[in-house]
């Protein structure tokens, strides 16, 4: 089994929901001759015409909404957001419109939004963002942003094949950085699971897509320099949320800690905390404490952005206050 | 369409009449012109005994425009309508009934919407129509899409889609038909150019001359016509129509109406100048005009028309009847089919045991 | 001191802020000569003329930028949605230009989106929405979102000095239905504080808008029935929120429930629990609770909206288990 | 604009020269376009070192369209410009200096945005130029806005602002500008039609014949000109200019050009036709075809451009040492002034006593 970068997962997850589905096409800018911006759809016009690979016009409302009118007709589209910073275009068709077609006119809306996503590369304030909370209080969207090549592709296939409207965040410091084994075959992964990224008993940290990497940095030297056995959940999945598996983590470490990389106020850290007041309450030793982005825009300067967003180091900080709470 | 053998059986045999329409054409054409005045009156009955749910919208005086184009569709051949709220009449032509029109309004459990949505934001994408959201502009980008299927999948299907005067500044209008515009997707965008959006004057709207100049910023056909005109807004829908199935692309049509009652029951109009509303009722309600055209030079006689009359009314009482017997929709309803899957949401917490 | 209705306080904050302030305008659809769908701005026109209360085309990005533009010149707009359903139209401009502009750029943008919000008016999925969440993790905006005539007023002319963007929410279910007293004068509410709508010991509701009335009313009948002390707070400022008085109710009862309009997932209750996790965990005698809405799209036909939306009943039943807890 | 005083004090006594300007505008021109095009290469020397942050975006070929068009602004008036990423010249025409583009490119502390925005995201409302922001389409409104601010307080100002071709599918651009004609806000728009968006060809963008077509649809005047002729394109923008400030509103203009880079350093442009980049560079680069018009029937003789050039070399390396010796950003201000209040964001829970 070779090892895959996350982008190759990515790719070879489309390619291959491509082939085995006539339905599904591809359209977004730049995505066909030039294979995007990332290269992530790179060699698809090629092997699947220009049909199936349609490069838009810069509107990005123009093409989620005509995604959602071929997806009532039967087909499946893939939009790709050139980076996922201009879904904020579509965010009125997306949350009006699609995410409401099933409930108000059973309307089948079988769509995908996918797009680079995320910060740690010094792309400033318009290249770096994070959007999934802004789509977390609109029932009808599913939300997946994973953090390995394996559940990459496996939850795009998902994605894709799910009958209703998934926004899929690709991690972009992820793209190249991160090589894994992806399962061979018809490797799909199922949306709402988390996954144990490192099993632990003294704490549990509670994390997705790029600081889920900062997060088992954090585990190991905290285990290392200070003897503690640091559990690892990556959520994957945001909307649904699997409670199952943040109940069971709290219930085995009774200290959680939640690390995203979008900022700490309004970020979903906040609803996974009353999901654990809710459902396991009796259970924590400690309060459930955030490490988050300060409350800022992402500014592009190296110093900048590293002293703006969590980095490993607060991470491990933040562990050490709640073991010894 | 309506069967033919709703009529009755002794028409005459048809004689050539204009775009190509037959005799019992041009009678279903004022069936349905009238069927939408109707149903609309009838609604507002029903509004003011305070049993419909929401906002009531008019398109008194637009039903030439409404049913004019509707017609140029073909639903056999799955041609695909997006109407807006001033198009009860493209709907009805389309194949919703009456029935489910009162009980969408009525807020009924066995309503298109199961009393989920308001007046007529309903569909039913298996008859070949597309339930709009509030959000202007939105529709066309779908239609684009909706039509963008057709061409992909080689089938040779046509959509119409509707915008107001009102509805041209959005974006959502702006980048759905570049979109269409460039796949050339079989796509009509018929503009409602009906003097207002609620209570802003098209001047107010655009700088434009006319909303058919829009046609060429986008490299699309343009055509204008008289709104209150049926045979001549049909006409205009027809050829458009025609040129998309061929492969034509997309063709920008404005027709000039005019809206004589209020954006909804609510709105007074304090804001049109005095004589304009009524102007237009007395110089230019496309109806009238119709049936002049009938009676006139198309030589129907006004019993086959009194008889059309009479099913409408008929039509329209036992519609009544019918909705106001339906049930109003079922509590546990609401939590069900957000997603495929999972098939409902949950209760919350404190609800269970409670309710449920 | 004359009562006043919800409505007219805001019309009267306004019409005082324009009085005051050459550079204070505003924009919308059909606000000059109809006076606005609800009639917020009737006789504004007339007052200020057709420079200072101008009808828009259909385009929420359009105005909401162009207010943008005239705020970098030194001018105040004030701009309405006519239902505030339609800022998501505007989202990507709001929170990428708008927001940032002071921090990426030095620009000024002082600014207010003001319009008729939220439920129980069988209004449906789109003329319904509560869209605080989808601006929470926007750095840079802020929010208010008024219960009583007095912090319509007072807020309103709070939000209009700010030197910031400020989204005003208004309740449309409490336009024409609440009636009260506004202090005379130049009223003016800081933005970031909450008010104790009413004093209790046993138990806190956090809230804000429409639910605080319900807060309230479940509040007496648990006196009545139960004997129990509840206190309501209600934030009137959601972003930024008030931490102290957060911190002072859950410290004076020790069990919190928090109720809103919005999803219960996804909605503002989440941030509020990470709060109180954060600053006051062990102050905690019962896990925090939330009562919101169910998480689908609010259905229109009354009896569908009342079993989706919390009611005083719902608030009964969740503050008869907090307080046995 | 720079001083004239900077030009070597021999100067013949102006002759007329075409669209109005004086033989030292003309020679002013010139200076910009070759500070554009000169200061880019530099940017490429740093860029290939590493020491810029972000993408580098390249106007070569572009530079007529930008400085011709600025130039037709009057600063001294308050007149307010809105750059794109092609516009690099325009800026320094408006008062943009060299260092402060390399501040911005190096991403110093001193920086136009101390560190927080890329390459050319800066503006000084002070000085009458709005900081873009990534998302296309956005800054119309805005500068919509800007010029409305001008038309309510009667200030006889006037706003520029760039589109790229691809932009002009944003519904932004379309609220934007059709908000801005409606009122008509003395609002100069510019197309800058250079070929490709990205990897994307016009063709694919827009079934238009040509964004021209796109004025009568908003009622607004339209112009078209030769984007890599300097002089013709100040002549249209200076009419559309001086229309706006006499109270005539929007107008729109499209440049025909050629971006001969990639959309940033990164992209190889493997989309391109072969020869098409060449066949720009050979037959139509601006610079080239100003020089030969300059010395040809402008009768300027080649020393006085040798001056410039000696000028802009010299001007370019003094500002590249400036800004090398910049200091980074200082960490304490990552916090500060999201608001005007509160002053700044505060320092996370696990920071505090860690750093800050
Ligand atoms: C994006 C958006 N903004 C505002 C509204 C509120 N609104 C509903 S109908 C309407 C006027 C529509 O006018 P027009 O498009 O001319 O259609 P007409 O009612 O005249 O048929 C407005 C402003 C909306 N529905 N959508
Ligand atoms: C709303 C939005 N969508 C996508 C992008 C990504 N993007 C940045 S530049 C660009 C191409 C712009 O082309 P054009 O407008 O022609 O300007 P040019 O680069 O040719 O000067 C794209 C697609 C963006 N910045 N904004
Ligand atoms: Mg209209
Ligand atoms: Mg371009």
């Amino acid at each position: 089994m070779a090892e895959t970068t996350y982008l190759e997962a990515i790719r070879d997850g489309l390619a291959e929901e491509m082939e085995r589905d006539p339905s599904v096409f591809c359209l977004g800018e730049d995505i066909g001759v030039y294979g995007g911006a990332f290269k992530v759809t790179d060699g698809l016009l090629g092997r699947f015409g220009p049909d199936r690979v349609i490069d838009t016009p810069i509107s990005e409302t123009g093409f989620v909404g005509a995604a959602a009118g071929a997806a009532h007709m039967g087909l499946r589209p893939v939009c790709e957001m050139q980076f996922i910073d201009f879904i904020s275009c579509a965010y009125s068709i997306l949350t009006n419109y699609v995410a409401t077609a099933r409930y108000r006119a059973f309307l089948p809306c079988p769509m995908v939004v996918r797009g680079p996503s995320g910060g740690y590369v010094r792309g400033g304030p318009f290249h770096s963002q994070n959007p999934e909370a802004a789509f977390l209080h609109t029932p009808g969207l599913k939300i997946v942003y994973p953090a390995t090549p394996a559940d990459a592709k496996g939850l795009l296939k998902a994605a894709i094949r799910d009958d209703d409207c998934v926004l899929f965040f690709e991690h972009k410091y992820l793209y190249r950085r991160v090589r894994g084994n992806v399962p061979p075959g018809d490797w799909v992964v199922p949306i709402g699971r988390a996954r144990l990224a490192r099993e632990g008993t003294d704490l549990s940290i509670i994390t997705y897509a790029a600081t889920v990497w900062r997060a088992l940095e954090a585990a190991e030297q905290l285990e290392r320099e200070d003897g503690l056995s640091v559990e690892v959940l990556d959520l994957r999945s945001l909307l649904p949320l699997d409670d199952e598996a943040i109940v069971a983590t709290v219930k085995k470490t009774n200290r959680v800690l939640l690390v995203h990389e979008d900022t700490a106020t309004g970020g979903i850290a906040g609803e996974i905390t009353a999901r654990i007041n809710e459902l396991v309450f009796e259970w924590l030793d400690a309060p459930v404490r955030r490490v988050a982005a300060h409350d800022v825009p992402l500014p592009a300067a190296p110093a900048l952005e590293d002293f703006v967003l969590p980095q490993t180091g607060d991470i491990v900080a933040a562990a050490r206050w709640l073991a010894a709470y | 369409m309506a069967a033919i053998s709703a009529f009755p059986p002794s028409v005459p045999a048809p004689v050539p009449a204009p775009a190509g329409l037959t005799r019992d054409q041009l009678l279903e054409l004022y069936y349905y012109m009238l069927l939408t005045r109707t149903l609309e009156e009838r609604l507002v009955a029903l509004y003011r005994q305070a049993k419909v749910y929401g906002g009531l919208f008019r398109s008194l005086g637009q039903e030439a425009d409404a049913v004019g184009s509707a017609y140029a569709l073909d639903r056999a051949r799955g041609d695909v309508l997006s109407p807006l709220i001033r198009n009860l009449g493209s709907m009805l032509v389309h194949g919703t009934e009456p029935v489910e029109i009162l009980r969408q309004y009525l807020a009924k459990g066995d309503s298109l919407t199961r009393g989920r949505e308001l007046n007529i934001h309903i569909g039913d994408v298996a008859r070949g129509f597309i339930g709009q959201i509030s959000h202007l502009g939105d529709m066309v980008p779908v239609m684009a899409g909706v039509t963008l299927s057709f061409k992909l999948r080689k089938q040779p299907r046509v959509g119409l889609v509707y915008v107001g005067d009102g509805a041209t500044s959005t974006g959502a209008f702006h980048e759905g038909l570049n979109f269409a515009a460039v796949q050339r997707c079989p796509l009509v965008v018929v503009v409602e150019n009906n003097g207002y959006a609620y209570s802003t004057p098209t001047a107010r709207q655009t700088a434009a001359k006319s909303f058919v100049d829009k046609a060429a910023g986008y490299g699309v056909a343009g055509a204008r016509a008289d709104g209150n005109d049926v045979l001549a807004v049909y006409e205009i829908a027809k050829a458009a129509v025609d040129r998309a199935r061929e492969g034509g692309g997309v063709t920008l049509i404005e027709l000039i109406t005019y809206r004589r009652k209020g954006h909804a029951e609510h709105d007074n109009q304090s804001y049109v100048p005095p004589g304009e509303i009524e102007r237009w009722a007395a110089e230019n309600d496309p109806v009238d005009r119709y049936v002049a055209r009938l009676t006139g030079p198309l030589g129907i006689g006004r019993a086959e028309l009194s008889a059309v009359e009479a099913r409408v009314r008929d039509e329209i009482d036992r519609a009544t009847d019918l909705a106001e017997q339906s049930p109003p929709p079922d509590l546990a309803d609401a939590l069900v089919g957000v997603y495929a899957d999972p098939p409902a949401a949950p209760l919350l917490w404190y609800r269970r045991g409670l309710r449920g």
